[in-house]
């Protein structure tokens, strides 16, 4: 056991590193719930017929006036808060994983080439992202939902919101990912075996995702993990503006600006239990985030 | 005056203490330079940090004595400890482009300095700086002192470093590697300045390095190390001169001679690795002679120019140009070695580049074997020369990709070059090339990491072997090696060149090295060739001043204390 | 535009040493979700600035505590006698709060000005031909027809000083730049403009020359938008401002649990329903009835109205706050009808039954659209209405979306049902009858918000009897007859009247008008 | 020096027109804002005609141009909402945000460096490990959910200070500050805690790291080695060292305090350029959008030209030619 974790070194550092542990099985457990979420839920959030109005304010299972079929109460249409929970995981974490992937693919392969080609290419790329960082996400987000209003038909935008707002979160984080992917790759560029492979007459497109890309993954699966919990809370807040996604595909952002209107109402398990289920998840996130920079970069340790 | 008695240092790790240091035994006496030499590993950093107090963070003092004079180091508060240092002893590193503060005038790092150990105004303690800048061989110190030091050049630099060391007048300087980053003849220069310091202000040295030449020219004495323990201690002379233990034996033989040619380096182990794979080696052996017109192939350069743009300063100054290679004509004969002699910024590495087609040169000609070899991007992917020339790098820790399999790098070139098409017989072959270089064949299956410099730089020949070159170009192939390693190296690369008939250009700014392996040599200097010749012809009666004096620079262990071979 | 800012800068200056001087007891402070766009009271036809401007500026008639028509700048108004119109005796000894005097001439020059294209109220004048000044206190408005609700419908019709507008460059509203009146003030009112920073802070201090009894006491008004409603609870919780309106219904029992505060409860005219795509061939956001519109059947239209539970909507979401409508306007509007108070009962069973009736026991599914940001609770009353129709077959795919492109979308048809709010801005039944009930026709600019386009030819019949009918019960009969004709259609599902809810500390007085305009003329701060 | 500022210039030409033509072009597919113009009882008739009298009819590069050109011009154009000049809005809506976003920025500074220093310097410290862990919730909790509790504990449970708005201003020139009256400040002090709390995390976090690297650098070990005095050490040669990087990603970050301004002053109704542009969504008020837009690029876009002169300031390898 203690070869294989020797071996393993970042199992090791895992396996002593408690505030990691914890937080990898509450995100694991949430994570759960929310693929789950279809079986192990009361009622389907998207299923209008699955509840009723008639439940509506039931508060959790430790106050009076409970329904102990609720566990955690009910919202204002008698959703059972659990359920619209899981769900409301589930989809902050399609949205979450998906916009990264897309900004993951995007900004890696525009960095990688930044770094590879430089000069003017690299030049052009950089002024893209500059004009991306000048407009915060927020107003990214509008743009996307303005572009999508204009050019879809209206049938289709209400199925294509999550697409939308995945794109939106996903165009804002690509900086992110391209600027280091690009920093990485300068570095690895300088390296011998690139320039053995450069000189081999190897393929760019080779030399780039071959070569250089698993050496400079450690970084980016650290930007990966942060910037995982910066587009769930993004989307929180892009719902809480108003802009995100409707009430009735409720992600954890609609599920707490569906709850800030109960903030002073005295239904406070509205509010606070989603986000105090986004706030548990995204601070997990961010623990393994930093164990995994930890990782990467020993020196800090 | 300074005692280290028993000396144990641990570095607690997570599968138990890792003993560093055990049992190291030295004294220093005032204006005394004590040697302290080892290969990488052997704890000599170790030792100097622990006396300066500056242990990197987990490491501690299991046992031992340390004391400076009268005072017991190990009993010192973290604050007087710190009032110690600079006041009493004092530290050189080994670079000093990074030694010193970029954001701080040198005067403010000098003034500062004096000022956190004595009493004196600003206007004296810049008194004493200016003083101690023109004592160290500043010129023009009262005015360069408001100077940063990226104005500085490196052997500046390295001055104004022990300026910084000297200027509280300390007893002990610990100089930790302070030539090593630096080129022959400033090298030369700084060592001579630490000697008559020791001489003048009667401050004592001690000298971590692993230049056995620059040791023997200034220690007064000399400690040996190997893995944490000493292997010999005494006189300089006695040491290097008589050495009693093998180690130390070892150690000097592995050293390449100046001052003539030895066929081959003496190293201990290496014929019990050699042998045990040499059967399997045959295999490998075969496939490299059986490749198509293996006759050898020369190259020749015909007034290589390569220019530079500066960056642009001004808006309306073009920007200055800079010749990284001046007209360079040269001519590798098929089948020997041609040495690339040259300091830092010489245009070397320009030189291999242009070569293998990653810089354009912007005139001239070259041409490898009878056909003419376009340059930069004018030489496409698909062209010959890719697979000709192969490259063997400087930095093995760097030449080898660290996400991919031996294996894997080995097969590249096989696979690349579409000599052997079954997936198979590459991973076969890569075996059985590991062996001819001298490696086990399991090797395959690790990851570079798993490695030694000596043994990724095994990989990297046997990597550009795979190839099936005919022209290898080696940039300075073995200057991140410690000197055994060093030596089984030049000898592996000596043995492939004969058996194969290889056309090699050796790069290098180690003249003891070049000696070693060319039979002719280039010697280059600002991108302008000095100096070229036959190689024996040129170290034996050089005629350009300036190879005579890297020559005369270049610190080497007197003859009589070098082995016969 | 240095100038002008220079200028702003000055006046705010003052008004904010004014502040810290005369912070007495009597200064009020309140806030509302929106900022009046304009203080033109001609530019934009929209409630906040309708409901801020009628603190500043007065019309001929002016609305009671009631909501019925009192005098006045006119006296008194009575029909013409040889054709058709209105003439009306104005107030004298009314002046501006400018000093300058009131005419004629300014009732003239203010519905020139009303009527311009370039006005966006100019619609309250299509039914008049003609103006004439009789004399300096005498005014004729000519109308193409009998007009028996004309002077109902100009009490937002707003009157300002011809001087004043024509020697500042504002003779005609602004329309898409800023002119003298966006930003400035001249009314009769019994307020006016101190300072003014547009969607930050808004003063008002009394008209000292007013011509009514001022019945107030408040010597400082200051307003503030809050558009996010916890914070502007949370203002007046904490105690920074003094009246808000509206606050959420949920919010209510806090108000009234904590000392210091009080809750006014009322119902606005505007009454909820949910609309049908009458004339569509074919449902757009169906999966199982492409090729046809089942709501053209009225069964289905019965059925999905008698899915609603309207009493667990009026429990959970409005908090018992609301009132079941059965028709287009709340009891007491003047025109609704008596004789029509049965709304389809909450029934599941009968829905399905009538579902069965109708060709479609499985149900099917359609589009529903709702904003999510013009009423109280829209989008969860229209989640919840989904469920309900779920419940019985009817499975609602639900689009909601802020109001700014709703109307867009209702126009270009884009729906199966929607949801719409009416308040009928003459407060008479005609309005609802005229907009929403009339077949569409544009040019008379009848049924122009009858999205789904809702067509009954007797109904289009009475429509102008209506209009010109002066016998009240002659009127009312034939209201009612289209009334019962619609509801037995069941054109629409009227729901509920949305309630009106306003908070206050406990030592302010005021009056909730069901129009949600507040009146600072009925203030008293003890 | 004068070349590397003019470069950066011309860059930045090109993102504020970048930005100007996604601004203007994208916005263009939001909503119609005649229907926000206008009331409900308006006939479609008339509201085809204010369509047309806007130019809201032209081909869309006609309207850009128009856009861009008036711009250029300084005539940002009327408000479709207000009918004010747009120019005017958002010169009064900008101190406020400016203010904002400064005390913010101020606040993530005066306690993030520091924090960041202490945690760097006692990197296996207690208190190192709660700061660190703090900051980490700090981070997870969405920015509006801060100020909302901020609001129920500080002004409705407690009473201390304000819940909205800027509280008493001041009229400097044009300039509107509530920095210079005590209820300017009471009312300042809970949105920019708000806004600052997520910068400060990254802030503290950012200085940590740097500041670990240049503890391990050479010239600080040498430093070490000569007896500088620790206080020196740790805030003249390590500090110094760790705010190139840092300006860098402050500057950086300044967008992202500009852009969360939109949420922290929707939740405290702070009259700034955020409340403003929400409220333009809200009514569609295309102008204002668009300028707002172009105002926020220019924001970026001038802060990092700040930064690189900063860089010239602080790092004397970039001042001075080489002389030797």
């Amino acid at each position: 056991m203690i070869a294989f974790l020797k071996r393993h070194e970042g199992l090791w550092l895992f396996v002593h590193a408690p505030a990691a542990i914890i937080a990898a099985i509450v995100a694991l457990l949430i994570m759960l719930g929310a693929i789950f979420a279809p079986w192990i839920a009361l009622v389907n959030p998207y299923d209008l017929s699955s509840f009723s109005l008639f439940d509506g304010l039931l508060p959790p299972i430790w106050e009076e006036g409970a329904n102990t079929k609720y566990l955690l109460g009910t919202d204002d249409q008698g959703r059972d808060m659990i359920s619209s929970i899981l769900y409301g995981a589930r989809l902050s974490l399609v949205i979450g994983i998906s916009a990264l992937s897309i900004a993951a693919v995007l900004g890696v392969g525009l960095g990688l080439a930044a770094g590879y080609y430089g000069g003017r290419f690299d030049a052009i790329v950089m002024r893209i992202a500059d004009v991306q960082l000048a407009l915060p996400a927020i107003l990214t987000a509008l743009l996307i939902d303005g572009i999508a209003r204009g050019l879809l038909p209206a049938a289709v935008q209400q199925d294509l919101r999550v697409a939308v707002l995945t794109l939106a979160i996903a165009l804002s984080l690509w900086v992110n990912f391209a600027r280091t992917a690009r920093a990485s790759t300068f570095v690895q560029m300088k390296k011998e075996y690139v320039l053995a492979a450069i000189m081999m007459g190897q393929r760019p497109t080779r030399v780039m995702f071959v070569h250089i890309l698993p050496n400079i993954l450690g970084p980016l699966l650290v930007i990966m993990t942060v910037d995982l919990a910066s587009a769930i809370l993004l989307e929180a807040t892009l719902s809480f503006l108003g802009i995100g996604l409707p009430a009735d595909s409720p992600s954890l952002g609609t599920l707490i600006r569906i709850g800030m209107q109960f903030l002073l109402s005295g239904e406070w398990w509205i509010l606070w239990i989603p986000t105090l289920f986004l706030v548990a998840l995204v601070v997990s996130i961010n623990i393994l985030g930093d164990f995994l920079r930890d990782v990467f970069n020993p020196r800090l340790r | 005056m300074l005692a280290i008695k028993d000396l144990c240092i641990k570095f607690p790790s997570r599968f138990g203490d890792f003993t560093a240091i055990e049992d190291v035994d030295m004294t220093i006496k005032p204006g005394e330079i004590h040697g302290l030499v080892g290969e990488s590993g052997a704890g000599k950093s170790t030792v100097g940090a622990a006396v300066i107090g500056l242990l990197a963070a987990p490491g501690y003092i299991a046992k031992g004595d340390l004391s400076l004079g009268d005072t017991d180091l190990r009993k010192l508060t973290p604050a007087q400890a710190h009032a110690l240092r600079g006041d009493r002893i004092s530290m050189i590193f080994q670079d000093p482009q990074t030694s010193l503060n970029p954001l701080m005038t040198i005067e403010d790092q000098l003034i500062e300095t004096i000022q956190a150990h004595a009493d004196v105004s600003d206007t004296e303690a810049r008194a004493r700086a200016v003083d101690l800048l023109e004592e160290i061989g500043i010129k023009n110190a009262a005015q360069r002192i408001k100077s940063y030091p990226h104005q500085f050049s490196g052997g500046m630099r390295q001055r104004v470093v022990i300026a910084l060391a000297i200027c509280t007048d300390p007893e002990l300087i610990i100089a930790d590697e302070p030539t090593t980053a630096l080129d022959v003849a400033v090298q030369s220069q700084v060592l001579d300045l630490i000697r008559r310091l020791a001489k003048d202000r009667q401050i004592a040295f001690m000298l971590i390095t692993h230049d056995i030449g620059g040791i023997a020219q200034i220690a007064d004495r000399v400690t040996v190390m190997r893995q944490g323990r000493v292997m010999e201690t005494g006189e300089t002379r006695q040491v290097l001169g008589a050495p009693t233990h093998p180690y130390t034996r070892a150690l000097l033989d592995a050293v390449p001679p100046l001052d003539r040619r030895i066929a081959r380096f003496r190293v201990p182990d290496e014929s019990s690795s050699a042998t045990a794979t040499a059967t399997k080696g045959n295999q490998a052996e075969t496939w490299l002679l059986a490749g198509e017109k293996h006759a050898p192939m020369g190259l020749s350069l015909d007034q290589i120019t390569v220019q530079f743009q500066g960056a642009r300063s001004a808006l309306w100054r073009k920007p200055e140009v800079f010749r990284a290679l001046d007209e360079v004509s040269l001519d590798v004969r098929p089948g020997t070695i041609l040495g690339l002699v040259g300091e830092s910024g010489s245009g070397k590495s320009t030189l291999a580049k242009t070569i293998t087609g990653l810089i354009a040169p912007t005139s001239g000609t070259m041409t490898l074997g009878d056909e003419t070899l376009p340059g930069g991007k004018a030489r496409n992917r698909h062209h010959p020369s890719r697979q000709l020339i192969q490259m063997v790098f400087q930095d093995p820790y760097s030449s080898l990709n660290s996400r991919h399999k031996i294996g894997a790098i080995l097969a590249e070139p096989l696979w690349f070059y579409g000599f052997v098409q079954d997936q198979k017989e590459r991973q076969e072959l890569a075996a059985a090339m590991l062996a001819l270089v001298g490696m086990q064949p399991d090797a395959i299956d690790k990851y570079p990491h798993q490695f030694s410099g000596g043994q990724r730089q095994r990989i990297a020949v046997a990597r550009a072997l795979l190839a099936r070159p005919r022209f290898l170009i080696c940039d300075e192939p073995t200057s991140a090696l410690d000197v055994s390693i060093q030596a089984e190296i030049l000898n592996l690369l000596k043995d492939l060149q004969s058996k194969f008939g290889l056309s090699i250009l050796f790069i290098s700014h180690n003249l003891a090295v070049v000696r070693q392996m060319a039979d002719d040599v280039v010697v280059l200097r600002n991108g302008i060739i000095e100096e070229s010749g036959a190689s024996e012809e040129l170290f034996e009666r050089p005629t350009v001043d300036y190879t005579k004096t890297l020559l005369s620079q270049t610190p080497v262990l007197p003859a009589q204390w070098q082995s016969a071979t | 535009m240095t100038y002008r800012n220079l200028r702003r800068s000055a006046l705010l200056g003052s008004a904010l040493t004014f502040c810290a001087m005369g912070a007495t007891a009597e200064t009020l402070r309140w806030a509302s979700t929106t900022d009046p766009q304009t203080m033109d009271p001609h530019a934009v036809n929209s409630a906040p600035v309708l409901s801020f401007l009628n603190n500043i500026y007065e019309g001929l008639v002016r609305r009671g505590q009631d909501m019925s028509i009192e005098p006045s700048l006119a006296t008194s108004w009575e029909p013409l006698s040889d054709e058709n119109g209105w003439r009306f005796t104005l107030r004298q000894d009314v002046t501006f709060q400018d000093g300058a005097a009131f005419t004629a001439e300014d009732v003239m020059f203010s519905y020139q000005r009303a009527s311009d294209e370039a006005a966006d109220v100019r619609s309250w004048f299509a039914p008049v031909s003609e103006v004439r000044v009789v004399d300096d206190y005498t005014i004729d408005f000519v109308t193409t027809a009998p007009n028996p609700l004309f002077p109902d419908s100009i009490a937002n019709f707003m009157i300002l000083d011809k001087d004043w507008a024509e020697s500042n460059d504002a003779a005609l509203p602004a329309r898409d730049a800023e002119n003298y009146a966006t930003m400035n003030v001249n009314g009769t009112g019994p307020f006016t403009l101190s300072s003014r920073d547009p969607g930050v802070r808004t003063t008002l201090v009394p008209h000292e020359a007013w011509w009514d009894d001022a019945s107030h006491n408040v010597t400082e008004a200051v307003f503030t938008p809050i558009g996010n409603a916890a914070t502007g609870l949370a203002a007046l919780l904490s105690g920074e401002i003094d009246f808000i309106q509206p606050i959420p219904l949920q919010d209510v029992s806090q108000v009234e649990g904590r000392d210091g505060f009080k809750v006014l409860e009322g119902e606005e005219t505007r009454v909820i329903m949910f609309g049908f795509g009458h004339e569509h061939e074919a449902l757009l956001y169906s999966s199982d009835v492409t090729d046809t519109n089942p709501f053209t059947d009225p069964l289905v239209r019965r059925a999905a109205a008698h899915a609603i539970d309207i009493a667990s909507i009026n429990r959970v979401l409005f908090r018992g706050k609301i009132e079941a409508a059965n028709q287009l306007v709340p009891a007491g509007i003047s025109g609704y009808s008596e004789t029509n108070q049965n709304r389809p009962a909450y029934d599941p069973d009968l829905a399905k039954e009538l579902l069965a009736e109708a060709g479609y026991p499985d149900g099917f599914s359609f589009g529903l659209k709702c904003t999510n940001d013009r009423y109280i609770n829209d989008e969860a009353l229209c989640r919840a209405a989904a469920s309900m129709f779920a419940a019985v077959g009817l499975n609602a795919e639900l689009t909601t979306g802020p109001v700014r492109d709703y109307w867009t979308q209702l126009r270009e048809d884009d729906f199966d049902m929607y949801l719409l709010g009416w308040s009928p801005g003459t407060f008479d039944m005609e309005h609802p009858i005229r907009f929403l009930l009339h077949s569409q026709d544009d040019e008379k600019k009848l049924g122009s918000w009858n999205f789904g386009n809702y067509s009954n030819a007797r109904v289009d019949e009475l429509l102008p009897q209506i209009q010109q009918e002066i016998d009240p019960t002659a009127r009312q009969s034939m209201i009612d007859e289209a009334v019962a004709i619609t509801q037995e259609d069941v054109a629409y599902i009227p729901l509920y009247t949305q309630p009106l809810i306003w908070a206050a500390k406990d030592n302010i007085d005021l009056t909730q008008r069901a129009d949600n305009f507040f009146m600072l003329r009925w203030v008293t701060v003890n | 020096m004068v070349y590397f500022i003019l470069k950066r210039l011309i860059q930045s030409v090109f993102v504020m027109l970048a930005v100007a033509f996604l601004a203007f072009s994208l916005f263009r597919f939001v909503g119609d804002p005649i229907t926000q113009m206008t009331g409900v009882e308006t006939s479609v008739a008339d509201q085809e005609r204010l369509r047309e009298d806007l130019g809201l009819n032209d081909p869309f590069i006609l309207q850009f141009g128009r856009f861009t050109g008036d711009m250029l011009q300084g005539d940002f154009g009327f408000s479709y909402r207000t009918r004010q000049p747009v120019a005017e809005m958002i010169a009064t809506r900008i101190p406020a945000t400016i203010e904002l976003g400064v005390v913010a920025l101020l606040i993530s500074l005066l306690v993030g460096v520091p924090a960041g220093v202490f945690t760097a310097l006692r990197p296996r410290g207690i208190a190192t490990q709660a700061i660190l862990m703090t900051t980490l919730v700090g981070v997870s909790i969405p920015t509006f959910v801060i100020g909302i509790m901020l609001i129920f504990i500080f002004g409705v449970q407690l009473g201390w200070l304000p819940t909205f708005g800027r509280g008493g201003t001041v009229q400097i020139g044009n300039w509107e500050s509530s920095l210079f009256t005590i209820e300017g400040w009471r009312a300042l002090l809970l949105p920019a805690i708000t806004l600052g709390v997520y910068q400060l995390t990254l802030t503290m976090r950012l200085v940590r790291a740097e500041m670990m690297e240049v503890m391990r650098s050479d010239y600080i070990r040498f430093a070490m080695a000569r007896g500088v005095p620790m206080r020196k050490l740790h805030y003249k040669h390590a500090l110094a060292n760790t705010m190139v990087p840092v300006i860098t990603i402050i500057g950086l970050q300044f967008g992202g305090v500009i852009a969360f301004s939109i949420v922290t002053e929707s939740v405290f109704q702070w009259p700034g350029m955020g409340l403003l542009f929400l409220e333009s969504i809200r009514f569609v008020d295309i102008p204002v959008m668009g300028v707002y837009l172009v105002v926020i690029a220019f924001f970026f876009v001038l802060v990092n030209l700040i930064v690189d002169l900063l860089y010239v300031a602080i790092d004397p390898r970039l001042r001075v030619k080489d002389v030797s």
